[in-house]
Formats: structure tokens, C-alpha cells, sequence
């Protein structure tokens, strides 16, 4: 059988109620303050390594806009409730992203160990 | 055809009873026509992704060559102006979602209510980045167009940002030149997403005005669903263009 | 029939086109260009890719006529120059990426998988006036002088350096990426979601499969390009380096993310390809496909593994030897889905009943002359000896055996292959052999030599050469004028052929797939009621039963 | 035979004549290279004919005049693993070595003579150490390493040598290396191979291999008087680098005498080898690369000097073994006396510089 017709099994148009929706919007808005005043607090750095250096700002900048993301891609796009097809698609996309960052990084972060 | 011989005779022929005026010709049901254009638009939205992606990598990689000019540079955007419009632009998908949900359970009213408030609230955003931007004309801070190093060079002359970041140092030549590259990735990374809300905006208006005839509230809610995840997908943009562009170094 | 012909056409005496088709339902040029039938917009685009593959074409035949001496006497260096890069432009963008999948993938797709059109019409007329518009900015572009930057647009040649037309070039490439984004998007939606009950993933054609591997790579590589060129047109306009070295931009960023894109191009230019040759070995052995999941997971291994490859075309451009370690072997694993398809394609033959008509000619081409060219990718993908041989003709040849020997041919055999469903009417048979064979011979003597003169050092993209390369290069030349009679004919007797050919019947080559059940040129929506699928692609059995039925009922 | 056309006589006398299969061999790497790519072809010409006797002998066998009934065969699991599994171990077996010798060429060895390559549109130009320019050729004996750092002033360029098996790209800012070593005497070609725009085929030249003794000729007989250190020299004096770069207790640049392949630790706490790459960013982007306990007061020099002007002053830091040359240098060059002053608090500590990881 196609997607179409397990979807429409599984899937009788889920319809997300408005109070999900006002509550992520405040998961959203409350997000958004905590970034912003987490932004001002120096949260130090790790050093890994010598010379490796984790600053903690970023990484808790963009961990909170990966949370935020992902409320707005489950709820307000309704990934929750949608197909496994929709959610791979989603994950494929994220996938290929990582490997155009990751991947071209590979050479960046290399070049500094040797001497070419 | 007669001889046509993988065909069993009217098997299918059921779905031809009852179409709705909305249901296009080549689909067997209305599922069908949903489940289609729903996936062909997260698929459009994966060509998205990979479309900033090549400027979210140019970004990482030139913030890490010139870590300190890219610190001072965005000390020039204006915090209060950009959480205002993500809050704005949080609210706008808030309102989408709404205008989603209104036009699954059929009221007209309410969906109108919403997608107008939807399209206030991204004129709202594209307003006061419009703000932003002429405060970067004034500054200077326009690459290529417009362009000046003098608040990188010398700080003090720049007391407005100056007073807020006292730590910043007067950038040498070499990496005073590089806040050009910061505010031409601001620039292009802004400004396709302000292209992208303009093509939102531009798309809302044309739905306003078929939703007042009652095209999307007699149960085919595919194109505001469809509409809807553009919205946002333009919205999480905007969550990741924020941080990286105003706040990763306020500190 | 003669008895090592495996050709099944009606009496020719009584046979008609069936009145009612695709082509004839409606008249006039805005039933034309107004139209969502997929295989109309396909006829659109055959149009349109022929003509760019014939100006392309005509280019390469400049390009040849020059290299004929050493001295760059016929043109200048940079009338050269901008030969090459519109030459490169044009193939790779014009024709290379839409050749399969716009035309024969977007006219069989639907019918394949038993549905009434493409998922989305409407987005795929739009994409074949996307490929107009870029096509018009692309002949524009020629018009007021063309571009020099290679089809490679390297910065900061193409950024700071040329004065010539780069914006409209890219940008008309830009708009030609959205076309082919369309494109593949349409494609995977359908597949997903259009298949007549009964069809399932496993019991798809391997042309449907490796087209979907295709359009993953169109819909996720494409959007890189596009944001790279719109990048290097800012970079010409408002003098801003991201990629230019002595603004503190890095170069070699642009060529990640120009090959992050480029290098999964060339398989989308080559898997549907692939596609093709694996309906066409099928069909002209009369048996299933030697391993049909392994074909079939063969593509979707090298849509994948596909995205993690592309700085092999960097080995030498300063990226860090690291890293080229790991694009190297990773390489090295692409390499092998394309073997496991050539083998399995082998013993697809093993135990057959085989006839030569002339797309199963092509295949045997196709396969001859893509082992050459993927094997001779692995001299390319290993770091050692990529430093010797790439930037020299030895790369030229390696591609153009793989997209001329592999893509082209491949190309060719569908459109013969398909062309009585298309148009109702059968090609000239013994003519089109003999295109096949003057084809194989112009390709290889055209070259073959490019891997000799390759290995030797000559350079590419060289107006002008040493003199000692010229015997082979005289070689080449001469190929290539074989190689163009190769490609006329088929054009004149194709066309031919839409009026005198034979009456071709519905299955004239006792085909099994859904496409062959239908009348030939099938109806606007493919078939009267939509079929059931109820047996396994390649099931030549089934096919043989359904006929003895009918000659029972009769 | 007096009937065949005059053209069509000189290209057969060319092909005679003038025709070869295979490049010369001219380096030490080059049969080595010769040995990995004839074994990549004898392996190809197993594959291609081992397809195309499957396909002739099949089309033979089972043609339907001989085999008019096909039988249907599903797969066969293990014939399809020995195809994966035979061209991967091959593939493997080509990557290892590929890389063995790409690291090789790419390695120089520590004792190689250095000499540096500036490509621009449309000419290449070499500088020897000893100060020998030349335009478009490369004089090289045979029997010692020669190590190349190779930098493009405009676009891509790549510096190729086919009888070398060596090809490098020139890379606008920054440096790169390959090495060879030449065994035959000779002339040989020297190429451009990445377009680089308009005369790209003429940005070509020759490589004179020479014998030990004939290259010393050579390197006398072509000197400019200046070695490239002491031009080097010369522009470290005239651009005032002395005034911070000295032995100074109180200096406000780091010392640079035996500073060429140390490690040196910078602002960030990164470390990092002064290279040949490393010091011309230095020069040239001050600003990234601050030695620890040293403010970034270095301006830039980009745009101030040439390519060439830049190997000078890398070739002098690198030969800069005692504080003798240094003390000279000083001494000739007038130094003013309100450094002080005019110093923006060089004893603050430098700005930290960071490295964010998103």
C-alpha cells in the first residue's frame, strides 16, 4: 500500500487546539526573554584542550533557538501529529545540512594541524 | 482501451463519485491532494534549509577567522529592536497557526481576523527592520554602498555603543576591515530573510482576499496549512539568524 | 518478423494512431503552453533541451575545430575561452541536468507508477518556463558577448578579474537550478504519494528508483548552488568578499559550496541514466533484472554517499590533507553501488533471449563506455595520482565518457526506446543502428585520445598547445565530426519518422511496464481507469499470460 | 605516393616523429607514481574486459536465435557480495596507496632547497634564495630535494610539471608546498592548468633540469648580487619593522631571531608553528596571530607590499639564526627616540582574542 492510504488511517487530520498553541507561543515569548538576558551574563568558556576553547554563550544561544525550533516545527507545523514521511523528510533535512557543516569543517578545522 | 490488460475493471472507479469542486482532476481523493502538496512543501522547505545553509556555513567560518571584528560589529545591532521583532515575528506564527486552526474548524471570521493580523504583524516586522536598516545607512554601515570603518577603528567616536561596551578595544586596520564582511553576512542573511517575509506578505494578501469568499473555510484548508509551514520555516530562521547575529557577544 | 527481432508491431495494413491521444486532444499553441499534461510539458522540454544540446553541440565543434593546431589561430584565446565556458554552461545546465528527468522521466513517471499526471502540474509547467527564462538569460548572455569563467565560475577569477557577462550567466543558471529543483520535487511527491494501488516501492520500475535518487539529490544540492551564485553576483556588484582573499574572504569556500552542489549534479545528470539502461536491458533480454534490489538500493547508496564526496575536486587546491584523505575514501565507497550496477546489468543478459535493436545497441554502448568512465574516476578520486592527472584532458575525457559515453548514450537509447509510446510511429530501425554504431565509434575516437594527451600533462582549457600533443588531438577532432553526424541523424530521421514511420502499436516491444499498457500516444491522463498492479516489475511471465489470455477471449 | 596532400604528409611525418604515450619520467616520485597508475590501469583493463567479454559472450550465448526462452532469474546474493566486495577491496587498496604518495608529495623532506613561485595573470616568476629571478622558468639540479612554496597573487593558478608527476595550486594568500626531486637532465613543461583567465594557455614555461655542477654555473652566472634574505633585509629596514621587531628588553614586538619553525603561543592560547604561511600572515593580518604578552599594535601591510616583497622578508626571518643581523639592521636605521609616547600602553594586555564554536 502508498502512503496515502496508511496516512489516512493514521492521520484523520489531527487538529491542534488552540490552547497548545497559546501555550507554545508562551514557551516561544518566555524562550526568547531567557536568550536575551542569558545573552548579557558572561557563562565562561571550557577549555577542552590547549588551545581548544568552548565558549558557553553560543553553544546556550543556540541550544535555546534548537529549542524553539523544535517546539515550532512539532506544534505550530504539527510534526507531532504528522506522517513518518514528513517527519524523515524533516530529520533528512537537518541531516544534509550537518553534512555541508560538518563536512566542509572537516577541512577548516584540519588545516591548522599540520603544516599545510 | 480494451487491451489495455493491468487494468481492473472499475476497481477504483469510487472515488469518482464524489468529488469536491476543490479536488484537482489527476487525484484519486482529497487525502491524496493533501498528503501531496503537503510533503511537495516540506520538500520545498528542505531546499530552504539548504539555501541559508550555504550562508549560515560563510557565517561560522568568517566569525571564527575574525572572531574579534564580528564581536564589535554586532555591537552596532540594536538588541531592543531585534527581540521586538522576534517577538513580533513569534507572535505572527502564533497567529498563523490560529489562522490554520480557524480555517480547519470553518469560521470564516476568525480566520480572516487572524491571517489580517498575521500580515500586520510581518509588515510590523519588515518595518522595523526597515528601521534597523536606515540606522545602518546612517552609520555607514552599509558594505559597499555606503561604508565606513571609523566606529571600529576608533570606538570613542561611536559614543552611543561606545557607553554599552566600554571593553571594546580600537580594532587594528587589518581587522577593522573584516566588520565589513560581518555587516555584508548581516546584510545578505536579513535580507533574504526580509525577502522571504516579503514574498510571505505578498502571498497574504492574495489569501486575504480569497479567504473573504469563503475559499478556505469549506474544508480544503491545504493551501493555509501549506502557507502556514512557510510561515514558520521564515520564522525559524529568524529564531537562528537572532542569536548569531545579535546576541552570541554581548557579553 | 524476422526471428532475432523481438519487435511486436500491428498489421500494418489496418493499424491506426488512435485518434484520441495527449497530442491531439487539444489544438492550437496555448493548448500547448497553457497545458499541466506531463507529457506535453516533456514534448515541451525535448524541444527545448534539443535545441540548447545543438548549440552546445556546435560549440564543441569549435572548440575542436581549434584545437585541430597548436596555435590559436582560428580564434582568439578568449573568444576560446568563452567557447568553452558557454560550451560547459550550456551542457551541463541546459541540457546534462534536464536531459532525462525533464523529458523521458517526465513523461514516463506518471505512467509508470500507474497514475494520472505528476503530482503537481502546475509546478512543473512553471519549471520548463523557469529552464525558458534561464535559457533566454543564458542566450542573452551569449548574444552580447558570453562569459569566460569556465562553467566552474571560479572565484576570484569570476568575481574581481573577467569583465565579462558573469551576472547574467549566473543568474540565468540560478533560475535554471530552481527549474530543476521543481523538477525533482515534483518527482519524489509523486513517487511518494501518486502510486496506483498495488504498486509498491518494491515493485517499481529501477528507472522510477533511480530517479527518485535523482531528485533527492536535485532537491537538496541545488538550493547550495544558488545561494553560492547569488553570493558571487553580490560579491561582482557590491565589491564584498566572502570569497575573495584579499578582502580576507577564503576562495576555497566558494568551491565547497560551488562542489557540495556540483559533484551530486553529476549524478543527477547519470542516475537517471542509469534509470533508462535498466528498462532497456530488461526489455531486449526478455528477463527480470539481475538483482533488482541491489540495482535499486545501488541508487539511493549513491544518492547518499553522494553529498560526502565533493572535495575530491579539491585534492589539490589547498584544502588539508586530512580532509582529502577522508573525501578520498569516502570516493573510493562511491565508486562501488556504480559496479555493483555494471555487473548486475551483465548478468541481466545471463540466460536471456536477446535482440539488438537499436536502444538495447545504445545500452551495450552505455555500458562499454560508462565502465571506462567510472573506472578512470577512481585514477581522479585517488589523492596520489589526482595530482598528476587532474586539470588535464585526462579529467575531460573521464567526464565526457561519463556524460557523453554514459548520460548522452543513455539518453539516446531512451528516446529510441520510448519513442513509439511517445509518437505512435516506429523509428527506421536499420538507420538508427547504424546512428548507434557511428556514435560509438565518433565518441571513442573523439576521446579516447583525451586520456592519452591527459596523461601526457596537457592542460585543459588551453586555447593553445604544445606542439607534440597535436596527433592526438587531430585524432579528437576527427571524432568529433563523426560524433556530430552521430547526433544529426537521429534528429532527421526521428523526425521522419513522426510522419512515415510504422503504425508502432501499443507494446511494440512486448514491454512490461504499466506505460506499455496503455495506447500509444497514450491519452491525456495515461489510462481509461486507473490500473492495479499485481505483479512484480520485470515479471515477463505475467506479460505472457495476459497475452494468451486474450487470444482467448478473442 | 607524390598524390598525398602536403598536410596530410606533415601530420603523418608529426605522428612519426612526434609522438609519445607517456610522459618522460623525470623525478624521483614520478615512477612511483608510474607504478600506482599502471596498476589502476591493469586493474581497469581486468574490469573493462572482464564486462565486455560478460556482455559479448552473454549476447552470443543468449541471443534469441539460440535461446529463444529466456529464464527468469531473481539474484543471486553471493555473485552480487563477490561484486561489491572484490572492486571495494580494490578501490581500497588504490585509496591507500593514493594517499601514501599524496602525502609524499605534499611532504617536502627537512634538507629540500627552497624556492619560491609567484603566479599572477599570466606569468610565473621564481625567486632563488641566492636572488636569481626568473619569468616562466624553473632551473633546478639534479639529486637534491627542491621544496616549492608556491602563492598566487591574483586568482587560481597551478603550477604543473607532467615529467614530475608534481602539480600545486597557487592560491591567492596563502602559501602552499610541493616538493620533487629531479634525476634527469632536461627541459621539461611547465603548465598553469587551472584557468585563469584570458592567456591562460600562455602561462607556460619550461623546467631546466641541470647536473649539480651545471646549476651552480647557472646560479652565478644569474645572480642579481642580492640574495633574497638580504632584499629581505633591506625592507626590514625600510619599513621600520627594526623600531618594534629588535633585542630590546623593552621591545614592543617579538623578538624574531630563531623565531622560523618554533612554536609559538599566541593571544588566544592557541600554538602554532611559524611556517613560511604563518609569517606572512603575520605580516600581512597582524592583528590575527598576536604572540602572547604582546598588544596588537602591528599595522597592516597589506597592499604595502608585493608578493615578492613579502618572500623577502619571510626568506629574511627565516635565515635570521643570531641577533648579530638584527643589531646591524638597527644600527643603520635611524630609531625615534618617543617610542614611548607615541606607543598606545604597550604594556596593556592584549585584547582577548576568542574563538567562538557554534
Amino acid at each position: 500500500m502508498s502512503e496515502q492510504h496508511n496516512s489516512h488511517e493514521e492521520n484523520e487530520h489531527h487538529i491542534v487546539s488552540p490552547f497548545t498553541y497559546l501555550a507554545i507561543l508562551l514557551a516561544l515569548l518566555g524562550f526568547t526573554g531567557l536568550t536575551v538576558w542569558m545573552s548579557f551574563i558572561d557563562l565562561g568558556e571550557w577549555h577542552i584542550t590547549h588551545g581548544v576553547t568552548l565558549f558557553w554563550n553560543p553553544v546556550v544561544a543556540l541550544a535555546i533557538a534548537c529549542a524553539k525550533m523544535t517546539l515550532v516545527v512539532l506544534f505550530f507545523m504539527h510534526v507531532k501529529y504528522s506522517t513518518k514521511l514528513t517527519k524523515l523528510t524533516v530529520a533528512s533535512g537537518f541531516f544534509v545540512f550537518l553534512v555541508l557543516i560538518s563536512m566542509t569543517l572537516t577541512d577548516y578545522m584540519s588545516r591548522a594541524w599540520g603544516r599545510w | 482501451m480494451s487491451d489495455s490488460t493491468a487494468v481492473a475493471n472499475g476497481a477504483v472507479a469510487d472515488a469518482h463519485h464524489h468529488h469536491p469542486s476543490y479536488q484537482r482532476h489527476h487525484f484519486e481523493t482529497v487525502e491524496q491532494q493533501f498528503d501531496a502538496t503537503n510533503f511537495a512543501m516540506w520538500l520545498f522547505l528542505l531546499t530552504e534549509v539548504m539555501f541559508f545553509g550555504g550562508l549560515f556555513m560563510a557565517y561560522l567560518l568568517m566569525r571564527n577567522w575574525y572572531y574579534q571584528a564580528f564581536v564589535e560589529a554586532s555591537h552596532q545591532l540594536n538588541i531592543g529592536w531585534g527581540t521586538a521583532n522576534t517577538a513580533v515575528l513569534i507572535l505572527s506564527s502564533f497567529t498563523m497557526a490560529m489562522g490554520v486552526w480557524s480555517a480547519e474548524m470553518r469560521k470564516k471570521k476568525l480566520l480572516l481576523l487572524f491571517l489580517g493580523l498575521t500580515w500586520l504583524l510581518g509588515m510590523a516586522f519588515l518595518g522595523i527592520k526597515s528601521i534597523e536598516y536606515t540606522e545602518k545607512w546612517e552609520k555607514h554601515h552599509v558594505p559597499g554602498l555606503n561604508w565606513s570603518e571609523a566606529s571600529f577603528l576608533n570606538p570613542a567616536s561611536d559614543p552611543e555603543v561606545h557607553e554599552k561596551y566600554p571593553k571594546d578595544q580600537p580594532l587594528s586596520a587589518d581587522m577593522a576591515s573584516k566588520t565589513e564582511m560581518y555587516f555584508f553576512l548581516y546584510f545578505a542573511m536579513t535580507g533574504m530573510h526580509a525577502l522571504h517575509m516579503i514574498i510571505g506578505i505578498s502571498i497574504l494578501t492574495f489569501m486575504i482576499i480569497r479567504a473573504r469568499s469563503g475559499a478556505y473555510t469549506n474544508g480544503h484548508v491545504t493551501y493555509v496549512e501549506n502557507f502556514g509551514l512557510y510561515w514558520h520555516f521564515v520564522d525559524i530562521i529568524w529564531i537562528f539568524l537572532f542569536p548569531l547575529l545579535y546576541l552570541i557577544s554581548r557579553y | 518478423m524476422s526471428d532475432d527481432s523481438n519487435v511486436n508491431l500491428p498489421d500494418q495494413s489496418t493499424a491506426r494512431i488512435p485518434k484520441m491521444n495527449f497530442l491531439t486532444k487539444e489544438n492550437g499553441l496555448l493548448s500547448w503552453l497553457l497545458t499541466g499534461d506531463h507529457k506535453r510539458i516533456a514534448t515541451l522540454y525535448l524541444i527545448s533541451i534539443t535545441f540548447f544540446f545543438f548549440i552546445g553541440g556546435a560549440l564543441a565543434g569549435l572548440i575542436r575545430l581549434e584545437l585541430l593546431t597548436p596555435q590559436s589561430d582560428l580564434m582568439a584565446a578568449d573568444t576560446y575561452n568563452k567557447v568553452f565556458s558557454m560550451h560547459g554552461l550550456i551542457m551541463v545546465f541546459f541540457f546534462l541536468v534536464p536531459s532525462v528527468p525533464a523529458t523521458i522521466g517526465n513523461f514516463l513517471m506518471p505512467m509508470m507508477i500507474g497514475a494520472k499526471d505528476l503530482a503537481l502540474p502546475k509546478i512543473n509547467l512553471l519549471s520548463w518556463y523557469l529552464y525558458i527564462v534561464a535559457g533566454i538569460m543564458m542566450l542573452y548572455t551569449m548574444a552580447i558577448g558570453g562569459v569566460d569563467t569556465g562553467w566552474t565560475f571560479t572565484t576570484p577569477l569570476s568575481t574581481h578579474y573577467l569583465n565579462t557577462h558573469v551576472i547574467s550567466a549566473g543568474l540565468a543558471v540560478f533560475v535554471a537550478g530552481f527549474s530543476s529543483i521543481l523538477t525533482g520535487l515534483n518527482f519524489i511527491v509523486t513517487i511518494h504519494k501518486m502510486r496506483c494501488p498495488g504498486m509498491t516501492w518494491f515493485r517499481l520500475p529501477l528507472f522510477v528508483w533511480s530517479h527518485y535518487a535523482a531528485s533527492i539529490l536535485m532537491v537538496l544540492g541545488t538550493p547550495v548552488l544558488a545561494i553560492t551564485l547569488v553570493l558571487v553576483v553580490l560579491e561582482r556588484t557590491v565589491h564584498i568578499g566572502v570569497f575573495d582573499p584579499s578582502l580576507g574572504g577564503d576562495p576555497l569556500l566558494f568551491q565547497h559550496l560551488f562542489w557540495f552542489y556540483s559533484h551530486p549534479a553529476v549524478y543527477i545528470m547519470i542516475l537517471p541514466g542509469f534509470g533508462v539502461i535498466s528498462e532497456v536491458i530488461s526489455t531486449f533480454s526478455r528477463k527480470r533484472v539481475f538483482g533488482y534490489t541491489a540495482v535499486a538500493f545501488s541508487s539511493v547508496a549513491i544518492a547518499v554517499f553522494g553529498f560526502f564526496v565533493w572535495a575530491h575536486h579539491m585534492f589539490i587546491m589547498g584544502i588539508s590533507n586530512y580532509a582529502a584523505l577522508v573525501f578520498s575514501l569516502l570516493t573510493m565507497l562511491v565508486a562501488v553501488p556504480s559496479a555493483i550496477k555494471i555487473f548486475n546489468w551483465a548478468f541481466t543478459l545471463y540466460k536471456g533471449s536477446i535482440t539488438f535493436e537499436t536502444p538495447m545497441l545504445y545500452a551495450i554502448g552505455f555500458m562499454g563506455l560508462f565502465t571506462i568512465g567510472g573506472l578512470t574516476g577512481v585514477f581522479l578520486g585517488s589523492t596520489g595520482t589526482d595530482i598528476h592527472l587532474t586539470e588535464t584532458y585526462f579529467v575531460v575525457a573521464h567526464f565526457h565518457f561519463v556524460m557523453v559515453g554514459g548520460m548522452l548514450m543513455a539518453f539516446l537509447s531512451g528516446i529510441h526506446f520510448w519513442w513509439p509510446k511517445w509518437t505512435g510511429r516506429m523509428y527506421p530501425e536499420k538507420l538508427s543502428q547504424l546512428a548507434a554504431l557511428v556514435t560509438f565509434i565518433g565518441f571513442n575516437l573523439t576521446f579516447f585520445p583525451q586520456f592519452i594527451v591527459g596523461t601526457l600533462g596537457m592542460p585543459r582549457r588551453y586555447a593553445a598547445y604544445p606542439p607534440e600533443f597535436q596527433v592526438l588531438n587531430v585524432f579528437s577532432t576527427a571524432g568529433a565530426t563523426v560524433l556530430g553526424v552521430g547526433y544529426l541523424l537521429p534528429v532527421l530521421y526521428l523526425t521522419w519518422s513522426l510522419k512515415y514511420g510504422a503504425v508502432a502499436g501499443d507494446n511494440p516491444w512486448q514491454a512490461t511496464g504499466l506505460e506499455w499498457q496503455t495506447q500509444s500516444p497514450p491519452l491525456t491522463e495515461n489510462f481509461p481507469v486507473i490500473p492495479i498492479m499485481d505483479h512484480e516489475a520485470y515479471d515477463y511471465e505475467w506479460l505472457e499470460r495476459q497475452k494468451q489470455k486474450e487470444v482467448a477471449s478473442v | 605516393m607524390d598524390h598525398i596532400s602536403p598536410v596530410l604528409w606533415q601530420f603523418l611525418d608529426k605522428w612519426l616523429t612526434h609522438f609519445s604515450l607517456f610522459p618522460p619520467e623525470a623525478s624521483k616520485i614520478a615512477p612511483e607514481m608510474d607504478a600506482l597508475y599502471f596498476f589502476m590501469v591493469l586493474v581497469s583493463l581486468v574490469g573493462l574486459t572482464l564486462v565486455v567479454l560478460l556482455i559479448v559472450t552473454f549476447s552470443i550465448l543468449y541471443s534469441k536465435k539460440r535461446h529463444p526462452q529466456a529464464v527468469q532469474i531473481e539474484g543471486s546474493t553471493i555473485l552480487e557480495a563477490t561484486w561489491t566486495i572484490i572492486p571495494l577491496g580494490l578501490f581500497l587498496v588504490m585509496f591507500v596507496w593514493g594517499a601514501l604518495l599524496y602525502f609524499r608529495i605534499y611532504t617536502p623532506p627537512a634538507n629540500a632547497m627552497n624556492i619560491y613561485v609567484v603566479g599572477k595573470q599570466w606569468m610565473w616568476k621564481v625567486e632563488h634564495p641566492g636572488g636569481q629571478h626568473e619569468i616562466n622558468a624553473l632551473h633546478v639540479p639534479t639529486g637534491r630535494p627542491i621544496q616549492l612554496t608556491i602563492i598566487s597573487q591574483d586568482v587560481f593558478h597551478s603550477f604543473s610539471i607532467p615529467a614530475f608527476r608534481v602539480k600545486r595550486e597557487a592560491i591567492p594568500g596563502r602559501y602552499t608546498t610541493a616538493w620533487f626531486e629531479a634525476t634527469t637532465p632536461g627541459t621539461y613543461h611547465l603548465f598553469c592548468t587551472q584557468y585563469c583567465g584570458t592567456n591562460h594557455s600562455q602561462m607556460i614555461g619550461d623546467v631546466i633540469v641541470m647536473t649539480p655542477d651545471d646549476f651552480k654555473k647557472w646560479l652565478t652566472g644569474s645572480t642579481s648580487g642580492n640574495s633574497l634574505a638580504m632584499d629581505g633585509e633591506r625592507l626590514f629596514a625600510s619599513l621600520s619593522c627594526n623600531a618594534c621587531h629588535n633585542t630590546r628588553p623593552d621591545a614592543r614586538g617579538p623578538n624574531l631571531v630563531n623565531v622560523y619553525d618554533s612554536r609559538l603561543t599566541l593571544s588566544t592560547g592557541q600554538t602554532i608553528t611559524a611556517d613560511d604561511a604563518y609569517l606572512r600572515q603575520a605580516i600581512l593580518n597582524p592583528s590575527q596571530n598576536i604572540t602572547q604578552g604582546y598588544a596588537p599594535i602591528m599595522p597592516t601591510y597589506q597592499g604595502q607590499i608585493s608578493e615578492e616583497g613579502v618572500i623577502a622578508l619571510v626568506e629574511y626571518i627565516k635565515n635570521l639564526d643570531s641577533d648579530y643581523r638584527v643589531q646591524q639592521t638597527l644600527n643603520t636605521t635611524e630609531l625615534p627616540t618617543n617610542i614611548e609616547e607615541k606607543a598606545p600602553a604597550p604594556g596593556r594586555q592584549p585584547a582577548a582574542q576568542k574563538e567562538v564554536k557554534p
